[in-house]
């Protein structure tokens, strides 16, 4: 027989002017188990919660409802005083009898009744309920960060400086990314690389950073504070410790015609090669598809020329397990190709412009290298089919992106302004050429970027037309643009030297295989999705995991590294703790009953159901139940509602304890 | 105004949406009748049909559940997949007999203190109308309702789920 | 009138019109976001005074007068290349075919009377013939447009080549041709088709 | 009424009108080359015109009856049926693919035409049939007289691959098909950029003028590109770009004096079928000189 202790607030009048609170005290001081049952002016007061620990002790209470307020105003208060008593907080339960009771109703009869059956199934369910301690969770202080573009390098910094441990993996030779790539940047026109070496340089310098270049992430498990993160390093074929850099590989290689993916094939590159000349680290890697030692086994230059011995043409793929507490991805974007539609992409290509056929039509990364110094013609924009000057250039704005056609509706978000850069660079490279821009809007919405359109359009000269293209296509060595103004309502026929498309940013290929490693989520771009768009938007659902940059959507520079700094900061908030707490609210398995059939797993949200063997002492497979992992659980019910045999309970809101409220109605 | 017959209305409503929709309506002292007793829970999807059966049992004339907006569930899915076990759910209560009308399904944020009272107001009046639920309640003794797996037609709805 | 102001408001935006159109064509009009590319590949858009864009435009504000004055309507070749590269999927080459059939209908308050003209005629030919003999076309045609000596000096350099024939056969099931289009009038009387 | 037995391939054969007076030479020459490909082709009795683009063009209605009409007389004949004409091509597809999708217009067409409309049966344009389902390498094989240094405008014009959905050709932007078939008989297509344009078919009797502008960039932008003629699968293009280029010619002041083929003229003189049997000689713009440049007459 339990030991209920029952108390009634006053609330001043807020309550008593229409709960009639000594009947309500009164009739369930007769209920079945229940001690005691008080009435009291204000219970939230500082006499309110003695008068309550005073019962706890005098009454031996095993259990407490209170009848008052929301518990969204007083739970907390109330079960600190139970504790305080030395009950478990969990016993002590509060019945809503002010908003949504005396508050809400006039006729005090009515509301009395109401009252009462409230207590009445809150003393009920009281009765059932279980002791529950918080969860705590041990936190392992070092993070991964996946992708060393300029989101993961600016959250790696961040978490590093702030004394914690960082795992950089980044999939290329070398850090960068995207950014790396770029010439100058808008909105202030900056040259990338030079705001961009001096960071990945303290990247390869900070003490706290373990940077893993060439590298994949293989498998990852655990949760929240506890990941187990599986990073398999390739074989880079040089030993990253003997290397000193000085470059005598890469000059004396003698397969020097390998297309240079880094500047967007415009140049060329030999098989053994850092992708760029600030790479970090400056270790060269060998391209074994293209070295002629892996494919014919003849050549081995590069070891002769070594002095350190760097080269080892045996090394082999590694497997390293870090243990990492929290995990920020940040792996960036691509971008959509206009060639023929891949038998594997949900997006259509460019047929009206070619497939991508047409030489001297590139795409706005590939003019980025052309403008760029360090880039293959030194920052000259020389076309790429005849190496001449373009004197007309003409851009066209949302390839690919706001396309139904093609499969994507979103708007890429940067290219309106990188577009309008493009002409400035333009401008300031090929004084007497003239760049003309088809676009239908210009969304510049960011601190001085309509300034800087404008500044394209006013100052820089660059036409802008209001329309689309509908085809372009080669004519002796001009390519055709033909487009509309709508604004004039007439055709407009450009013959242009080059054409360059701001084509869309897309997620990366692959980027759900990933995200399915990580158990995050995504949309149906392959983005990854924010727990919340205005409130949570750098948190992932999965609990301990945390996006930056591009990989969750179109972004500029500066919003990259605003979100990479605020992962950051989450990381060290959760890194402030040594444990992390939180409410018992989780799923638990029967095992015994759990019969394996895993609908469970099917419908939680979380992923917070894994598989379970089950073997006996010889080590034989039993059979397979789920499990809930507490560190991920969120708490919402829905694999218990879901579970045919009723295996698997939520702490907190059991079928008994619902039941047992149904009961009492 | 007095009635010849009050029902009663059970609420299954979730913590984060619904409740707090109603708590507001109190906050901003809005009136509605007092038939509704609220059952809190952390997720609609938490709710098993069986509850609402439970209920109906237990001498419930109307049944609302209510939780958050699709999309906006605290717990990211878990209404989806509520009503997709509720459409399930309501086949099995019809087989038992039970008028659907006597069940609503609503979304109520936590705004939506107004709506919280519409909502309750509406099924209130309409149970009035509907009068008691007396062929169930004979049912009360059965209690193969455990959620057992026993039936073809909770087999069914089930496997809908 | 072109250019008059537009007074927008419920009643002067024909929406009951626009929804005819839309569900004639089985095309959106509302998704179009006026980006023109459309009108940047229609081979016919010097022909019309307003480009293709701009007659989605016009329904998206319901302005059907404008939309079906014009002669734009009656020189769209319907070549499909705006429904092919249209961003958004509109059909506006259906959309067109819509609006000339409203148009007609209506006994089209359009300005461009050859197409029409030579439309009527073709299906006459239908009607009466089966098939369709270009040579009879032609010559009505030009009678009933009073351009008599239209294309006077292709007719012997086709006629020396065996390309039109003078006299032509009936062909066998013309009455089943007939019965086509009576029943479909008799539908329409009965408010049974579009 | 079963098709020639004899062959391994055979269809039932839809001409359209104009195969019956203005582009006879196509209708010669296709069953010319069907007959020295043994393909057996037999044409469908009492056809009627499709409506072409002046049914659709204001009765939506109608054109669906007709060419529903048309199918289902078609159905009477075994084998796929065999269009040459890109607009009847276009329009039977169009048939099928409307209705497919509409049941409301599928039953107000089955009440105009009183009877079912056979949307199964297989509307092929000649195109298809000799590059996909007799093939290019058995095409290949077929050559007796390759066309080498024979420069070929492969002109597809609007209908054959456009839009996309419903003749489902060849990729609607970028079609290789008849250029294929021009290389397997041993021809050189050249590159150009107007494969697709339009050339305003519809306007032929009503505004020549907007003829006299498309057909001329046309004829230019294959001038340019190097091509000896033009190859086309459509009687309403050849109409315009052969009958009118002498008029073109004199608007412009342009000399083209470039012949255009029907793909059946050019397959069959490849293939050996005799220049009597390909209508060459109904052509306005006159092949012979050319011909007889390349050693191929
Ligand atoms: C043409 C062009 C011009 C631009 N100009 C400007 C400009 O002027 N100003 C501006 O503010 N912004 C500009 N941007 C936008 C800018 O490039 C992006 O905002 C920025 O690069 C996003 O950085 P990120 O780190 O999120 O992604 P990324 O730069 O794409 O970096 C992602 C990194 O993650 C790595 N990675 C990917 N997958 C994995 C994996 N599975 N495991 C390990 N590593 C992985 C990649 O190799 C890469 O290094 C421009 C973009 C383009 C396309
Ligand atoms: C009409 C409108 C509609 C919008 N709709 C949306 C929408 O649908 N979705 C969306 O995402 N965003 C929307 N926004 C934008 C959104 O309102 C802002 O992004 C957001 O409110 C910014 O929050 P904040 O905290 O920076 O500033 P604020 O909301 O302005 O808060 C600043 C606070 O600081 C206080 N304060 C100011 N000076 C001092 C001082 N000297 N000392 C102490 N306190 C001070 C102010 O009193 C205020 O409480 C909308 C904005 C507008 C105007
Ligand atoms: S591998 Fe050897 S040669 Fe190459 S950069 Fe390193 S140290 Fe120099
Ligand atoms: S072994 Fe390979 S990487 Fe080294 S020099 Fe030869 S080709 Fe270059
Ligand atoms: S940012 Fe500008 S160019 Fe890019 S998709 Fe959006 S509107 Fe188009
Ligand atoms: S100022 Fe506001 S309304 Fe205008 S373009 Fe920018 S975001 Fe849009
Ligand atoms: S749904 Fe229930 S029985 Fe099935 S795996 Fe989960 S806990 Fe076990
Ligand atoms: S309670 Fe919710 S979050 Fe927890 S395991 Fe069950 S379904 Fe997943
Ligand atoms: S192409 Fe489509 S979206 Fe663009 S203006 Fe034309 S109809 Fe509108
Ligand atoms: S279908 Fe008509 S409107 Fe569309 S591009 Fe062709 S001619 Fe122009």
């Amino acid at each position: 027989m339990s030991r209920i202790g029952v108390f009634i607030c006053h609330c001043g009048e807020n309550i008593s002017r229409t709960v009639d609170v000594e009947r309500v005290a009164q009739v369930t001081a007769r209920l079945p188990g229940v001690a005691i049952a008080l009435d009291y002016k204000y219970m939230c007061s500082d006499p309110g919660q003695n008068l309550l620990k005073k019962a706890v002790a005098e009454h031996k209470l095993d259990g407490v409802v209170v009848a008052a307020c929301s518990p969204r105003m007083h739970e907390k208060t109330f079960r600190n005083a139970a504790r305080a008593a030395g009950l478990n907080p969990f016993l002590c339960e509060m019945a809503n009898i002010r908003e949504h009771c005396s508050w809400v109703h006039e006729d005090r009869e009515e509301a009395t009744a109401k009252a009462i059956d409230i207590v009445k199934f809150t003393v009920s369910r009281v009765k059932k309920d279980r002791a529950l301690a918080p969860i705590t969770v041990p936190i392992t202080k070092r993070a991964l960060v996946i992708g060393g573009g300029i989101a993961g390098i600016q959250a790696a910094l961040d978490i590093a400086d702030a004394g914690h441990q960082v795992v950089l993996v980044e999939r290329e030779p070398s850090i960068g990314g995207h950014m790396a790539q770029l010439s100058e940047t808008f909105p202030t026109l900056d040259c990338s690389q030079c705001i961009m070496t001096p960071k990945m340089v303290d990247v390869a310098n900070h003490p706290n950073i373990k940077l893993y270049t060439w590298s994949e992430i293989e498998e990852v498990s655990g949760y929240i504070g506890n990941f187990q993160v599986t990073v398999r390093r390739k074989a880079r074929s040089v030993d990253e410790d003997k290397c000193t850099g000085c470059g005598v590989c890469m000059a004396k290689c003698p397969q020097k015609k390998i297309d240079n993916a880094f500047d967007r094939n415009l140049g060329t590159r030999p098989a053994i090669y850092v992708p760029f000349p600030q790479a970090v680290p400056n270790t060269p890697v060998i391209d074994r598809d293209n070295c002629t030692r892996f494919k014919t086994g003849k050549c081995g230059v590069c070891e002769k020329v070594c002095g350190p011995g760097a080269i080892d043409y045996g090394q082999q793929d590694q497997l390293i397990v870090e243990p990492v507490g929290a995990i920020v991805v940040a792996s960036g974007f691509d971008l959509y190709n206009i060639g023929p539609k891949p038998a594997d992409s949900p997006y259509e290509g460019y047929g009206e412009f070619g497939y991508g056929a047409i030489p001297d039509v590139i795409d706005g990364l590939t003019f980025e290298r052309l403008a760029s110094a360090s880039g293959p013609t030194g920052g000259k924009i020389l076309r790429p089919s005849d190496g001449k000057e373009p004197k007309q250039v003409v851009f066209i704005q949302c390839v690919g992106s706001r396309a139904r056609e093609k499969g994507i509706s979103y708007c890429s978000k940067i290219c309106c302004m990188y577009t309008a850069k493009h002409t400035m660079l333009y401008k300031h490279k090929i004084h007497d050429g003239q760049a003309y821009v088809f676009f239908m809007d210009a969304r510049t919405p960011g601190k001085n970027y309509d300034e800087f359109w404008r500044r394209a359009v006013e100052e820089e000269e660059a036409v802008y037309i209001r329309g689309m293209v509908s085809r372009l296509y080669q004519k002796g060595d001009k390519v055709v643009v033909m487009g509309s103004d709508v604004l004039v309502g007439v055709q407009v026929e450009i013959e242009a030297d080059l054409v360059v498309l701001a084509t869309a940013v897309q997620a990366r290929t692959g980027a759900d295989l990933l995200a399915q490693k990580l158990g995050i989520s995504y949309d149906r771009y392959n983005f990854y999705s924010e727990a919340h768009a205005k409130l949570k938007p750098v948190e992932c659902a999965t609990a301990g995991i945390y996006l930056a940059g591009a990989c969750q959507g179109p972004k500029d520079i500066p919003d990259t590294v605003s979100q990479a700094s605020a992962a950051a900061a989450k990381v060290m908030t959760l890194f402030a703790k040594d444990q992390l707490e939180r409410e018992p609210i989780v799923a638990r398995v029967n095992e015994r009953n759990c019969a394996g059939c895993l609908a469970c797993k099917k419908v939680c949200p979380y992923g917070a159901v894994e598989e379970k063997e089950i073997r006996d002492r010889n080590g034989n497979l039993i059979k397979t139940v789920a499990y809930v992992n507490p560190g991920v659980c969120g708490g919402c019910g829905t694999c218990q509602a879901t579970c045919p045999s009723k295996s698997v309970e939520l702490d907190g809101y059991t079928d008994e304890q619902i039941m047992a409220m149904i009961e009492a109605l | 105004m007095k009635h010849d017959f009050e029902p009663k209305i059970v609420a299954f409503v979730c913590t984060w949406c619904t409740y707090a929709g109603a708590d507001l309506a109190g906050t901003s002292r809005m009136q509605y009748p007092a038939n509704v007793r609220v059952l809190k829970f952390p997720c609609t999807g938490r709710i098993d049909p069986v509850f609402i059966l439970k209920a109906f049992q237990k001498g419930a004339d109307g049944v609302l559940v209510s939780g958050c907006h699709p999309g906006d569930c605290h717990y990211m899915a878990g209404n989806f997949h509520a009503r997709r076990r509720f459409a399930a759910f309501r086949k099995l209560l019809e087989f038992v007999g039970v008028d659907l009308a006597r069940l609503e399904f609503s979304w109520v944020s936590a705004a939506e203190g107004g709506k919280w009272v519409e909502v309750v107001t509406d099924l209130t009046e309409r149970i009035r109308t509907m009068g008691p639920l007396a062929e169930f309640k004979e049912l009360e003794t059965e209690e193969h309702w455990s959620g057992r797996l026993e039936t073809a037609e909770l087999k069914e709805a089930y496997n809908n789920i | 009138m072109k250019n008059a102001k537009m007074h927008l408001s419920t009643e002067t935006m024909n929406l009951g019109f626009v929804k005819k159109v839309e569900a004639l064509s089985g095309s959106s009009v509302r998704r179009c976001f006026q980006c023109g590319k459309c009108s940047a590949g229609c081979p016919m858009r010097s022909f019309m005074e307003h480009p293709p864009n701009r007659i989605v435009r016009l329904l998206q504000l319901g302005q059907w007068e404008r939309v079906l004055a014009g002669r734009s309507i009656w020189y769209c070749a319907s070549c499909e290349t705006c429904s092919t590269r249209c961003p958004n999927k509109v059909d506006l080459a259906a959309i067109m075919d819509a609006l000339r059939k409203l148009s007609w209908d209506a006994a089209g308050p359009s300005k461009e009377s050859y197409v029409q003209l030579a439309n009527r005629l073709f299906m006459e030919n239908i009607r009466t013939y089966g098939r369709q003999y270009e040579m009879r076309l032609a010559a009505v045609f030009n009678m009933k447009s009073g351009q008599f000596l239209k294309d006077l000096m292709l007719g012997p350099k086709l006629i020396t080549k065996g390309k039109l024939k003078m006299f032509h056969a009936k062909n066998q099931n013309v009455g089943e041709i007939e019965r086509i289009f009576s029943r479909i009038e008799e539908m329409r009387k009965k408010g049974e088709a579009p | 009424m079963s098709p020639n037995r004899k062959f391994a391939l055979s269809y039932s054969y839809y001409p359209g009108c104009s195969l019956h007076a203005s582009a006879k030479e196509y209708d010669v020459s296709t069953k010319g080359v069907f007959n020295a490909l043994r393909i057996g082709l037999k044409e469908v009795p009492d056809w009627f015109c499709c409506g072409a683009t002046p049914a659709h063009n204001v009765d939506e209605l109608l054109s669906l009856a007709l060419c529903a009409k048309n199918l289902s007389l078609a159905g009477k004949v075994e084998g796929d049926l065999a269009v040459a004409c890109a607009a009847c091509f276009s329009r039977l597809k169009t048939t099928q693919h409307r209705l497919k999708e509409n049941d409301i217009k599928r039953k107000q067409v089955e009440t105009a035409i009183d009877g079912p409309v056979p949307l199964g049966k297989k509307v092929k344009h000649l195109l298809e049939i000799l590059a996909k389902d007799f093939g290019l390498d058995k095409l290949e094989g077929a050559v007796q007289k390759p066309l080498t240094g024979l420069k070929i405008a492969c002109y597809y014009g609007c209908l054959l691959t456009r839009p996309p959905e419903v003749p489902e050709l060849d990729d609607c932007e970028a079609p290789t098909i008849m250029e294929n078939v021009i290389k397997a008989v041993g021809g050189e297509p050249v590159a150009w950029s107007h494969r697709l344009e339009c050339c305003g078919a519809n306007f032929t009797l009503s505004r020549p003028g907007v003829i006299l502008k498309l057909s001329n960039e046309i004829l230019a932008s294959a001038k340019d590109a190097g091509a000896d003629c033009i190859m086309v699968a459509c009687p309403l293009c050849h109409g315009n770009l052969d009958i009118r280029q002498e008029e073109i010619e004199q608007a412009t002041g342009r000399r083209y004096g470039m012949p255009v083929f029907y793909i059946t003229q050019l397959v069959g003189l490849a293939c050996g079928v005799s220049p009597l049997r390909l209508g060459l000689e109904s052509m306005i713009v006159s092949p012979a000189a050319l011909l007889r440049e390349k050693n191929l007459l």
